[in-house]
């Protein structure tokens, strides 16, 4: 995935510009940088989530060859290809099961069986299946924050995407459900190509191979520097980086 | 394109309500505005309301209204404040309550006239009087009202009362300066709700306020609401129904009116209390 | 959160405790003498059933005749229920595409229009909806199957009074859905249809039948525009075109010369509806309580 | 007599008469009120009875069980029958209106009219005006087999006005007014006897009603005065003007 | 101010017992611990906020010298001297001006001058004096979430309390604004008591002199370790500590 000169705003206030990274396939990429910076609104402008504000988008993202910010692109199966895991946990308010049946259906799969099979093997995946098998119908909101949260990623995984995008998928969590969920990313590494922006910088350094910084110039956001994690956190070229990566509390 | 079709399905739906709702309105704008005159507004009924106006029909009415409204509000508010804010550790008691008043938001308001003519003119000697009527009304928008305003009060966020528990400030001074402000929607809600159902009112008000289309004098006199007078004009009097549409017509504006007007009051009066020392 | 301390230790709140506990036991005590006032008027009425040992007769087929000592209620019961539930059958699905509509398809300019159409309509006193059901609506049916006044008629006048009540409280419902959700929705890449009719509606379901139960009070309880185009004839509903008359309507039409056991026998079907209402609601309060208690969703 | 209350209950069909008279009679006599309730006219009886009213308005003579009551007669109400304005039927015989209100004549034809059901509109119970009907043509109410029952007047005449192939009853003068002003309806005449305000007055029409002023004892004073004035002939004009009939 | 024997429970759930310490005048006091294990409800007793909820108090707490336990006692006193700051911001709906002016007058000061006069400190304090004295009459709902909480120690400073609860007062905070307010708390050491609970660990070695670690055994509550923070992160003596401090991802 290509990003080129990424320009989002809303109204006529912009609030990112001039973003351009490559996230690589398989691999974690971290995003990180203070609130307000812009983070959220480039994680929506790759699943085109955008398209659901009042967000104006200019650049380029290429995805497998093509933009996808064109307008003839078929967004519903562009979303089925990059999911996407929200800072707070939100599960419908269904059943577990109809919480994982219910994009599945919508996406044209008809075989009661298959569904079946595929939500026990992401229930599986992301350590659901003990804790809830033996209670599939009851509410989604009985669960716990980390339950719930793990039921969004099972969610966006059932549908087998390519890229999953997370916006703070632990700020919500206690540190206890916080770590098993950040052990679940790093079993997803390799499998799938994870965008994951958070604001804790140890997990940031934990979890991730590539990392990004974004910065506010003048009210814009900008990407001030992004490179393999490592680099970022041990290294960085630039030294608001470096001001941020030590001084910032997390 | 089933999506489309789904939209396509709602618009279709919305567009047949307003059309509707068009027609319904439309009959009463052009059949009322055919009768309706500014004189209509400030003269007496003459010939058993087939012309002249409504000028003391409209004074009962706002009479009548007022004094519900004036019973009822802080009734009200005074009762949805207890249920929810001071009630809530007797919870059988509230369930009781509750589920109490919901009845009585169910009750016919035929149901409500009878009653008021047996307690209010009868047994408490107030005869066909506006005061009657008024209190009549004031019973039977309260269910309702007390309900809006205490689901209202329910859903004002909690951690603003721990905070103002944690300042040690007083509940009175919690529920007066932060609660009631936050529920403001609901309590707006509440009112037009009220106001419509107190205005358009006729069953309840035949046997309390009564019939008689003088202008009143006082609270204790008789007279006829709009509603009454509508229902008079187009059931009992020859030759009426085009009175009773433009009676009809200054009564929907009339409630529009008050709708707009308590809705303000309210928001200002909150405002003031929420922005200035 | 309750505030209920172990000790209410300010003088201020103390009073205020006080006064807000008399002002609500009056209203208790005033609310409790309505329904005391209709158990009261209706006593000779239930009373004679009583001692004649034919409590129930009253729920019998037995024609309503007071002038010949027959008050067979239940055909105006039956109409009753199914004036109402016929009036929600044609409003809910209407309502809610408008509430819909309101809600996810129409810019803010229409919505604000609308939503002032619904309000002006709810303000329409039930008189007019009756004037306008009896001209306009009764020859349109009696075209077709006279007379016309009948079950189909009240069934179409009373949905649309109750029209407004459900797309505005729906609406109200739908919008306080979190925005989270509907992005939840559509990060999964689903249709706008899906997102409304699986997520938004079901998230929105309790305060939406909320809206639902206050329109089913309303329609019950209408009086007058049921009374002007339903026909009034008291008689089992068999169909649509038939004219029946609904226990309200019976109240109203003879209130005024009823006397002895006749009033009394009104009294009594007030009382009936009033139990009906009560049903209603407390079965509503079961429904929610349970629902919110076992978290249980479809 | 200067100064002074009236309380009046009673028949919505005479209340509005009543109104207009007591505007005239406080306008000769300042400073007294008069108020006039509706309710139904069992009501102005009760009313009467408990003391509530100073005189009650009752749309029918005084039943065996009112005797402890007096009535004044101020007015005559004549009742007609009416069809829709496009009916071709003009006269009905006691017996046809008797088989079609008992559910034996479904049909116009078989009354010589044009092939169209017969939509049969009737009075609530307890209605003067129904009890008048039963006693003049000896029915029972259980036997009537309606499709309409209607309450006021006026509800007569707009459910007639808008079915096509219904019958009802409703007071001439009102039905008078409306057939002169468009509204698409007809009186029919009975047994050849023409439904007229004028034949009532002379006498030249049976099924007519009596709207009546009753009082406890003899009235005095005030109830007096106003019941001799609503007799007098100081109030034809309104009487008229509301489509009754002189006594 | 010393707790002794402390018992919390909601029904016939006990979800705290046999806690006992002492908390020092002028030092700031961390707790931390798992989530559930009935730090906010330990928190809670110490200004009597549980005798609003459904909650049984057992044991003792003296505060200068009575127990504060007692029914006689003064609540709306008492809390006026322990303030106590949330999780979750939760200024009032109000102007910024009113949310600070409305405890002062509900606690009798009737002066406006004085008011004004103590309302300014407390935002200097707070450091918030710049950022929003010219819109003292904003409603407070619109200022962001660190500035919220900023303003709602503020309203507990204003009432010049001895002792301040915070209930984690930054988790709800980007880092920023996070690092802003622990520096505030920094600020406050030595001129009040507080104590803190965070899911921070470095936060909480950060600021506090003393830590007390909760546990939940058998689902209940218990204090397990309390002493100088120091000693209770480089050399905890109780191995459940141990492995909390080392283990546990914040
Ligand atoms: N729908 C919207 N309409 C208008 N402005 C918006 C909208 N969404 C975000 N913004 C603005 O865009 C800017 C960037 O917001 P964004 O949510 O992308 O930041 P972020 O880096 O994700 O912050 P945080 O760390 O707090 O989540 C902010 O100034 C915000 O106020
Ligand atoms: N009002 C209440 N009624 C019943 N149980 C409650 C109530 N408040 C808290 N509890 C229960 O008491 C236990 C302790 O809760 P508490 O909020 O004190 O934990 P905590 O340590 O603050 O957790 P966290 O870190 O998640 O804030 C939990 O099991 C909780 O479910
Ligand atoms: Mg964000
Ligand atoms: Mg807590």
């Amino acid at each position: 995935m290509r990003v080129r000169d990424l320009e989002v705003g809303y109204g006529d206030k912009t609030v990112l510009s001039q973003v351009s990274l490559d996230i690589y396939k398989g691999c974690i990429t971290a995003l990180i940088g203070p609130s307000g910076c812009g983070k959220t609104s480039f994680l929506s402008t790759l699943n085109r989530l955008t398209d659901h504000s009042d967000a104006r988008v200019a650049g380029q993202i290429l995805f497998d060859g093509q933009d996808l910010l064109r307008d003839s692109v078929d967004t519903l199966g562009l979303r089925r290809r990059i999911g996407m895991i929200f800072q707070r946990p939100n599960p419908f308010p269904l059943s577990i099961r109809r919480n994982l049946e219910l994009p599945l259906k919508e996406h044209g799969i008809r075989d009661r069986q298959v569904r079946y099979r595929k939500i026990e093997k992401v229930l599986k995946d992301v350590g659901l299946w003990e804790e809830v098998s033996d209670r599939l119908d009851a509410s989604a909101l009985a669960l716990s924050g980390g339950q719930q949260q793990r039921l969004c990623i099972a969610r966006a995984l059932v549908l087998e995407p390519e890229v999953l995008l997370m916006d703070e998928p632990c700020s919500a969590l206690d540190p206890i459900s916080s770590g098993i969920v950040e052990e679940l990313i790093l079993r997803l590494r390799g499998r799938y190509t994870v965008v994951i922006v958070t604001h804790n910088l140890a997990q940031a350094r934990r979890v991730a191979n590539y990392a990004g910084f974004f910065w506010m110039t003048e009210r814009v956001g900008k990407l001030i520097e992004f490179g393999l994690c490592r680099h970022l956190f041990e290294a960085p070229r630039h030294a608001l980086t470096a001001a941020y990566v030590s001084g910032a509390r997390g | 394109m089933v999506d489309r079709l789904f939209g396509w399905l709602m618009s279709g739906c919305a567009a047949l309500v307003v059309s509707l709702l068009l027609w319904v309105l439309g009959d009463v704008l052009i059949e009322g505005v055919a009768h309706f005159s500014w004189s209509f507004l400030f003269t007496e009924p003459e010939d058993s309301g087939r012309s002249g106006g409504i000028a003391p029909i409209l004074v009962s009415t706002l009479w009548i209204l007022s004094i519900a409204l004036v019973t009822a509000l802080p009734l009200g508010l005074g009762v949805a404040v207890w249920l929810s804010e001071f009630a809530a550790g007797r919870r059988r008691f509230s369930d009781i309550a509750r589920v109490t008043l919901d009845i009585l938001a169910g009750v016919p308001s035929i149901v409500y006239g009878l009653f008021g003519n047996a307690f209010f003119s009868i047994y408490l000697g107030l005869g066909f009087s506006l005061l009657s009527g008024g209190l009549t009304l004031a019973l039977m928008i309260l269910p309702v009202f007390v309900r809006t305003c205490e689901s209202g009060l329910r859903a004002v966020n909690d951690e603003w009362r721990r905070g103002a528990l944690a300042l040690g400030m007083a509940r009175s001074a919690a529920i007066w300066h932060i609660l009631l402000p936050a529920a403001r929607p609901a309590i707006g809600a509440g009112l037009v709700l009220g106001i419509g159902r107190a205005t358009a009112e006729t069953a309840a008000l035949v046997f309390t306020s009564g019939y008689v289309d003088r202008m009143p004098e006082s609270p204790l006199d008789s007279g006829r609401a709009l509603a009454v007078h509508i229902y008079d004009l187009s059931m009992n009097v020859t030759g009426g129904d085009s009175a009773a549409y433009a009676s009809a017509l200054v009564l929907v504006v009339l409630i529009v009116l008050l709708n707009t007007l308590a809705q303000s009051l309210l928001e200002d009066w909150f405002k003031r209390r929420v922005f200035v020392s | 959160m309750s505030w209920i301390a172990k000790g209410i230790v300010n003088r201020t709140d103390h009073r205020l405790s006080m006064m807000l506990a008399v002002l609500s036991a009056g209203a208790a005590l005033l609310l409790t003498l309505i329904v005391l006032f209709l158990i009261k008027e209706s006593w000779p009425f239930l009373s004679s059933r009583w001692h004649s040992g034919s409590w129930f007769d009253w729920l019998q087929y037995q024609g309503w005749y007071p002038q010949e000592n027959r008050f067979g209620m239940a055909p105006m019961l039956l109409a009753s229920l199914a004036v109402t539930l016929g009036a929600l059958i044609v409003a809910l699905p209407v309502g809610l595409a408008s509430a819909i509509y309101l809600q996810f398809y129409a810019n803010p300019k229409v919505a604000r229009t609308f939503r002032l159409l619904l309000t002006l309509l709810a303000g329409v006193p039930s008189v007019v909806f009756g004037l306008w059901g009896l001209t306009r609506i009764v020859p349109l049916i009696a075209l077709w199957q006279p007379p016309g006044a009948s079950l189909l008629a009240a069934i179409l006048v009373l949905s649309l009074m109750v029209l407004p009540t459900i797309a505005l409280t729906s609406a109200a419902a739908l919008a306080s859905v979190s925005g989270e959700l509907l992005h939840g929705g559509i990060a999964l890449g689903m249709r706008r249809k899906t997102q409304i009719l699986h997520i938004m509606l079901p998230a929105a379901r309790s305060n939406i039948f909320g809206g639902v139960l206050l329109a089913t009070a309303r329609a019950l309880g209408e009086t007058m525009a049921v009374l002007m185009v339903a026909g009034n004839v008291v008689q089992f509903p068999a169909g649509l075109f038939d004219p029946v008359r609904v226990l309200t309507a019976n109240i109203a039409l003879e209130m005024s010369y009823a006397m002895g056991d006749h009033r009394a026998s009104l009294f009594a079907s007030g009382l009936l509806l009033t139990a009906m209402v009560w049903l209603l609601s407390w079965g509503s309060y079961r429904v929610t309580r349970n629902g919110r208690e076992a978290g249980q969703y479809g | 007599a200067s100064g002074g209350r009236l309380t009046l209950t009673g028949s919505s069909t005479i209340a509005p008469l009543i109104l207009e008279v007591a505007k005239r009679f406080e306008s000769q006599h300042p400073g007294v009120r008069i108020n006039v309730q509706t309710g139904g006219s069992s009501r102005g009886i009760n009313d009467v009875r408990l003391g509530l009213a100073d005189i009650g308005m009752v749309s029918r003579a005084l039943k065996a069980s009112e005797k402890d009551l007096s009535a004044y007669l101020i007015a005559r109400d004549g009742i007609g029958i009416i069809t829709h304005k496009n009916n071709p039927v003009r006269n009905l015989t006691g017996d046809q209106i008797v088989g079609i209100y008992s559910g034996k004549i479904r049909n116009w034809e078989e009354v010589g009219g044009s092939n169209l059901p017969i939509t049969v509109i009737n009075k609530a119970e307890g209605r003067s005006t129904l009890e008048l009907f039963l006693q003049h043509f000896s029915l029972r109410n259980s036997q009537i087999n309606a499709q309409v029952v209607i309450g006021d007047n006026q509800q007569g005449i707009k459910s007639v006005s808008a079915i096509a192939g219904a019958i009802g009853y409703v007071s001439i003068g009102t039905a008078e007014y409306e057939e002169n002003h468009g509204t698409p309806i007809k009186l029919i005449s009975m047994e050849g006897e023409i439904p007229t305000s004028e034949n009532v007055a002379k006498g030249r029409y049976q099924f007519s009603r009596q709207l009546n002023l009753v009082v406890r004892n003899t009235p005095v004073g005030l109830a007096k005065e106003f019941i001799a004035f609503a007799q007098s002939d100081a109030v034809k004009d309104i009487i008229e003007a509301q489509f009754f009939v002189a006594p």
